[in-house]
């Protein structure tokens, strides 16, 4: 990590930069980020109109969009790509944790003792 | 007393404080629509097969605006960009650059809210109708050439109407394959293109008439829960960027550092509900 | 009640039983080990290492592994606890169900079991082997949903709120369910619980080994007369159940709904 | 170098007698609206402890029940009939209701009430800037805040008694859908306020956890590394994580069930629910059991918030009383963080007879039986580290000595719980009442009062009484385990917990069980009521010491080595005389070749 002193308000909150930020360029990719985030939204939207062969398909295709999209968001918008260790363990723990409840959740629901069924359809 | 490392970042970590609060703090938020896409997930997987209305359970398809939701989104998007510009004016040292970045987004967000809140508005007007012949049918009612919001069969009743002009939705094909309780007429008039109908319905045919609301169906339940935390999420954000854009951005003399910083984690929180939207978006709206 | 009685579970009454008692013994058993090790070990420390005999502490103290090595004993023997009985009992408990082969006299009796506020409730085919037809529309005007104008239905032997038979040494097999809040179906003699899930019916079977009355239990709170939901079921030879059964088909099922 | 003398301060009744560096400040900013974290821990330390006591009378009121079925409650019962009336407890005998009401808050009150604001509220924000060298928390402002939500939350809770249909009466767990369905005559009932007061109280929780990782992440001193730190600091980091990381599900299942209960909704509600004998009118679809994944998805991390702060505490004492460092620091700390991360995966093991096939099932209690193991490490490296010390048995040490093998009872009993083969036929008796009180009443309230004694003469300069400490503790180690005890025979004869009736209904003769272990209610009662008794002189000697106890005479009266005893008693806005600088590992005591039988943290060479 550079912890390079610097008074300079330009460079608050910004350690890991050096002191020839490159604001015209930084500007310039935040800008390609929401574009590509806008451009990733319509694919979406577009891809629900394309049949998929199955609905595991189209959900799928919708969250990978998804995923990449909220990659571009953490990775620039939050600066993700250049963050602190300390950060990336609180939330790579904290992912994990979040899958492996919904996970766990889920496989509990799929793995019930078996010839357990919904009551509604009531006859053994 | 001075607390250590409120502004500037500490050695051995490279944080300032704040930086560390907000994302410990986002972690919290993460776990915290985690539990609700737990729930939506869990809802929708358990639903029984078949498309709503028809198959009470079934899960609704179809039924949220998408080019609406799908604007939202831009909307929402822009105003994350706005906001790190914002932040980057500030690097910059142009305040007035900051200004209107931040003048941007807090009109983005508002924008956000009012476009949800039409949504919401339009979900109200909304009803699934069941015949008493078992079949269901949704659509907006018309009474007197106005639509009214949450009626429940008591307002029918109250409003001593005999019969019910109704705007009958004709499923998209996201709703197919129907099964057979969906009235004949209104099947046919899907095939021939149609997208609306005005029918006639008696109210004595009419067993049960609930509006979109939570309690009418799963979907809604989870749709109104997370769009609305959501809401909340887009709404304090935005008061908050707006007290340091505005309000509070005296700071921006008396302690530029501070101040700058401030704006990265409030933006921080502002990029967060945006990427609770990039999931909540297709879930909701699209799947 | 003799003092050892306290220590152990009232006599188990059907065939897995044992097992269940097994595994508590053993568990206890390493239980009773360690507590007694370790407490003998801290009440020799405590005593032996007190300020007025041993004025003078040692900075780095115990020097042995051992430890280490009762850490790794302890979790030795859970593992084998868990992968010798609990896995097993589990699977031999949810997977492997008894199942029919068109022989009545010894098949599994099957039968539904619903809770409701505050009752066991418990339903049979009938003498017909039919179940008479079910849906959740009637559930209001008897617990199982049994549509009058089916003629199945019609043998169909219900107990409601009242003891139900089995007969001895025969599998059962249960599907419990509830109509209103979460219960729990537990025969602590039968070592037998299963939450009774409103929108679930869930199978247990067991085979019970000694004639006799016994109690469900409702262990899973349900509201205010919680403590008084019990249900009484008689274990009885199989002639008399088949009398018990034979007489109750013909009263039939429908007729003695509330 | 001993940091500095007596203050001049010290000895004074508060805490902040050293006021005067700033402005004076009113009374409202100095013990309201402070945002000292030592004023905040004293707030949340004597507000808990009312809450303790209060979730121990609920308690007595329904022991007595127990014992003593259908006769009116002495003392008390005209009154409860006054206040939360007939149908509550009528003629002073208590109702059903009221016996659901009470337990479910017993339950409540005790765990989010009482012990997690004491364990992590109090000694947490007294206690953990104050080792790290630090001179406040991160965020004093949002450590303010969180007191005022925990103190909101308990005035919900608290006011859920009075509205009519009372309190919560789904126990503390509030299974759906009888949460939903118990009280259907009052929209703004007993189980909405119940939630509404666990929003607020999980936010606090938030706030706080969010505070205290950012301090111990951010604040520690110069020289203050990771593996410097004391063990309790440690337990309150991984406690933070739990507390942080857990709770939002529950926060979210709150909502969706408060949303059930006051708009009709069915997330937790299935199709086809006939109450009453008739159908409820909901649109259904939704999963009791979600509820309940989502409900132990923060309970079970939480009994290790319960449990970790208390470790924390009683390691802090035993290494102080050996004159010893801790054994096996090192494992220790990898021990905890491997129980902050397994406790995220066991959860369901208190689900077992929800219907589970054998791969869940196999899996949840593996992640059970792993998560023993820290537990394990954690307590020999206690044991193992009394060989070779030089025990002082001061009140604080008898208490965290009783902590070891009343930890080891409850945690072992956890076992035959942990494997579901035995827990079926152990599930929701007795056994699992005495399982867990083992852990958090003799096992955690003991830690805790080891901790008042032990940090009592820091935060008032004043030391309790040491005879009246000892009587206090032999009574209750005594009354404890006569009341928990049995708890075990009961469960083990199958008796079933949530009995308003003390389950005399099973064991009428002839049907169920023998009636051989009714009479064990009457001695529990008992013992209880010994219980109540030895905390007298508690009560008395913490009140009495706070203005009349001896004075200490040092700043380190317990010749300590971690920074909390290097600063000045009561220590001063800002907590140091100078900013501290760590130069050593937390627990050098009896240094070979060293002058004193300790070594303060910040004590070069
Ligand atoms: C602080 C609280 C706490 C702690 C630490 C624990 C620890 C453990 N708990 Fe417990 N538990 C609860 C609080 C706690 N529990 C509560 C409140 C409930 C009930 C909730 C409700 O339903 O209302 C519960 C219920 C509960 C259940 C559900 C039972 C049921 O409803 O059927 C299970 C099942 O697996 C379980 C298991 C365990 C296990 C395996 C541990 C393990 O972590 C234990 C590991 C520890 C050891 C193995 C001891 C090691 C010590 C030694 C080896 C030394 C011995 C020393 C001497 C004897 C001197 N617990
Ligand atoms: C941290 C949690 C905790 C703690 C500490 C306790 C402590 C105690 N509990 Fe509790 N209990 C629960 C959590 C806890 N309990 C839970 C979760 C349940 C399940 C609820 C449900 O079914 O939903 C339960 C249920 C439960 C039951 C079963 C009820 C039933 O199933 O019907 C019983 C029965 O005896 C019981 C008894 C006791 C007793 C005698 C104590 C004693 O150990 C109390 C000891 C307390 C003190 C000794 C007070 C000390 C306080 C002071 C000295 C005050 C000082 C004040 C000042 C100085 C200002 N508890
Ligand atoms: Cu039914 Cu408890
Ligand atoms: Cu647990």
């Amino acid at each position: 990590m550079s912890d390079s002193k610097h008074s300079a308000v330009a460079d608050a909150g910004h350690h890991h930069h050096h002191h020839d930020y490159d604001f015209v360029a930084h500007k310039k990719m935040y800008w390609a980020v929401g574009a590509a985030l806008l451009i990733g939204t319509v694919i979406t939207v577009l891809a629900r109109e394309w049949e998929f062969s199955s609905v595991a398909l189209t959900v799928s295709v919708a969250l990978f969009i998804a995923s990449i999209k909220s990659y571009l968001v953490c990775a620039y918008f939050m600066h993700l790509l250049s963050e602190k260790k300390a950060i990336y363990l609180i939330m790579v723990t904290t992912v994990a944790f979040a899958i492996g409840m919904v996970a766990l959740i889920l496989s509990s629901d799929k793995d019930p003792i078996p010839g357990t069924r919904p009551k509604t359809h009531y006859v053994p | 007393m001075e607390i250590p490392y409120a502004v500037k970042p500490r050695p051995d970590t490279g944080l300032y404080n704040a930086k560390v609060g907000i994302w410990l703090f986002l972690a919290s938020e993460v776990m915290l629509f985690g539990a609700f896409f737990s729930t939506y997930i869990l809802l929708r997987v358990q639903a029984p097969h078949g498309f709503w209305p028809d198959v009470a359970l079934g899960w609704p398809h179809g039924l949220l605006n998408i080019p609406i939701g799908t604007f939202n989104t831009a909307v929402l998007i822009t105003s994350s960009v706005t906001v790190v510009m914002a932040w980057i004016a500030l690097k910059q040292n142009q305040f007035a650059r900051f200004r209107k970045f931040m003048a941007v987004t807090v009109l983005c967000a508002l924008g956000f809210l009012a476009i949800k809140t039409f949504e919401y508005r339009e979900k109200f007007g909304h009803y699934v109708i069941q015949l008493n012949d078992g079949s269901r049918i949704t659509g907006h009612l018309n009474v007197n050439g106005s639509s009214p919001l949450l009626w429940t069969l008591k307002d029918v009743e109250a409003a001593k109407l005999e019969a019910l002009k109704v705007e009958v939705d004709i499923p998209n094909k996201f709703r197919f394959p129907v099964g057979h309780p969906i009235p004949e007429d209104i099947h046919k008039a899907h095939q021939a293109g149609e997208h609306h109908r005005e029918r006639e319905i008696k109210v004595s045919d009419i067993s049960s008439l609930k509006a979109f609301i939570p309690s009418t169906h799963p979907f809604f339940a989870i749709y109104f829960t997370m769009t609305f935390l959501h809401g909340l999420h887009v709404f304090g954000g935005a008061m908050v960027l707006f007290y340091f854009g505005f309000i509070g951005s005296g700071m921006w003399k008396t302690d530029p550092e501070r101040f700058t910083n401030r704006i990265e984690v409030g933006g921080l929180f502002w990029h967060f509900v945006d990427l609770v939207w990039i999931f909540l978006f297709p879930v909701v709206y699209l799947l | 009640m003799s003092f050892w009685q306290y220590l152990f579970p009232p006599a188990n009454a059907s065939a897995h039983g044992k097992s269940t008692d097994d595994l508590l013994l053993y568990l206890h058993l390493l239980m009773a080990v360690l507590f007694i090790g370790w407490l003998a070990y801290f009440l020799i420390a405590v005593f032996r290492f007190r300020s007025s005999a041993n004025p003078k502490a040692d900075h780095v103290g115990a020097r042995s592994h051992f430890s280490t090595y009762a850490e790794i004993g302890v979790a030795a023997v859970e593992v084998l606890l868990l992968l010798g009985f609990a896995v097993p009992l589990w699977a031999k408990a949810v997977d492997q169900f008894p199942v029919a082969t068109g022989n009545p006299a010894t098949d599994p009796i099957e039968i539904q079991i619903m809770a409701q506020q505050f009752a066991w409730n418990a339903h049979y085919p009938g003498t017909d082997g039919k179940w008479g037809k079910q849906d959740i529309k009637f559930a209001e005007k008897n617990p199982f949903g049994l549509d009058d104008a089916d003629p199945a239905g019609k043998d169909d032997v219900t107990c409601l709120r009242e003891p139900f038979y089995l007969p001895v040494n025969r599998e059962v097999i249960c599907r419990i369910s509830s109509m209103d809040v979460i219960h729990c179906f537990k025969l602590p003699r039968m070592r037998v619980t299963q939450d009774a899930i409103p929108g679930m019916s869930i199978p247990v079977h067991f085979k019970p080994t000694t004639p006799g009355e016994y109690m469900v239990i409702c262990a899973q709170l349900c509201g205010n007369l919680h403590s008084g939901m019990k249900g009484e079921f008689r274990v009885v030879s199989e002639e008399e159940y088949a009398k018990w059964y034979a007489e109750k088909s013909k009263a039939g099922g429908a007729s003695s709904f509330e | 170098m001993q940091t500095a003398t007596t203050h001049p301060g010290s000895g004074a009744a508060h805490a902040d007698s050293h006021a005067h560096d700033h402005h004076e400040p009113s009374f409202l900013t100095k013990y309201i609206f402070s945002s000292d974290h030592k004023i905040i821990g004293i707030q949340y330390g004597l507000t808990s402890l009312l809450f303790l006591l209060l979730g121990f009378m609920l308690m007595l009121a329904m022991r007595q029940q127990l014992a003593y079925p259908n006769q009116p409650i002495p003392i008390v019962g005209g009154l409860l009939s006054k206040v939360l009336g007939n149908d509550m407890a009528s003629q002073g005998v208590m109702q059903a209701d009221l016996y659901n009401a009470f337990g479910a808050m017993h339950g409540t009150i005790m765990v989010f009430l009482a012990i997690v604001p004491l364990a992590f509220g109090a000694f947490g924000n007294y206690v953990t800037p104050l080792q790290i060298g630090a001179p406040d928390m991160a965020f004093p402002r949002l450590n303010m805040a969180s007191y005022h939500f925990f103190f909101w939350g308990g005035v919900v809770m608290l006011a859920s008694f009075f509205i009519p249909g009372g309190a919560a009466k789904s126990g503390w767990t509030s299974y759906s859908p009888l949460a939903t369905v118990a009280d259907l005559n009052n929209v703004i009932n007993g189980q909405t306020l119940w939630l509404i007061g666990m929003v607020l109280l999980i936010t606090s929780s938030l706030l706080g956890a969010v505070n205290f990782i950012a301090t111990i992440i951010q604040l520690r001193a110069k020289g203050m590394t990771w593996m410097r730190l004391p063990f309790f600091v440690w337990a309150q980091f991984v406690t933070g994580f739990l507390l942080l990381l857990a709770f939002p599900p529950l926060e979210a299942a709150g909502l969706l069930q408060l949303s059930d209960n006051v708009l009709g909704t069915s997330f937790f509600l299935p199709t086809g629910l006939v109450y009453n004998g008739k159908q409820l009118d909901v649109s259904g679809g939704g999963s009791p059991l979600l509820w309940q994944h989502l409900f132990w998805f923060l309970a079970h991390p939480e009994v290790y918030v319960l449990i970790l702060p208390a470790m924390g505490i009683v390691s802090e004492v035993i290494a102080n009383n050996t004159r010893k460092p801790l054994w096996g620091y090192r494992s220790m700390v990898y021990a905890a963080l491997a129980i902050g991360f397994l406790a995220f995966i066991v959860w369901a093991h208190h689900m077992y007879m929800t219907g589970m096939g054998t791969k869940i099932a196999t899996f949840f209690q593996t992640t059970t039986m792993m998560i023993s193991v820290p537990s394990v490490i954690i307590l020999s490296a206690l044991f193992i580290s009394l060989w070779g010390g030089s025990i002082r048995f001061n009140t604080p040490m008898l208490f965290a000595l009783s902590f070891l093998p009343m930890f080891g009872i409850g945690g072992l009993t956890g076992l035959p719980l942990g494997l579901n083969a035995s827990d079926i036929y152990l599930h929701d008796s007795y056994y699992v009442i005495g399982h867990f009180h083992y852990v958090v009443a003799p096992g955690t309230i003991f830690g805790l009062f080891a901790g008042v004694y032990f940090w009592f003469p820091k935060i008032t300069g004043r030391m309790m009484n040491e005879f009246w400490g000892k009587v206090h503790w032999f009574f209750s180690l005594i009354a404890m385990n006569l009341i928990f005890a049995p708890m075990f025979i009961q469960g083990i004869r199958g008796m079933s917990r949530r009995m308003y009736d003390g389950g005399a209904t099973y064991f009428s003769v002839g049907v169920g069980a023998d009636p051989g272990i009714l009479w064990l209610n009457k001695f529990i009662t008992h013992a209880a009521v010994l219980l109540a008794v030895a905390q007298i002189p508690f009560i008395i000697n913490f009140v009495w010491s706070i203005w009349f106890g001896r004075k200490v005479d040092s700043d380190n009266p317990w010749q300590a080595t971690t920074l909390d005893w290097q600063t000045p008693t009561p220590p001063p806005h800002g907590n140091f005389a100078s900013t501290p600088v760590a130069h050593r590992g937390p627990y050098d005591y009896s240094v070979p070749g060293a002058k004193r039988d300790f070594t303060p943290q910040d004590q070069p060479n």
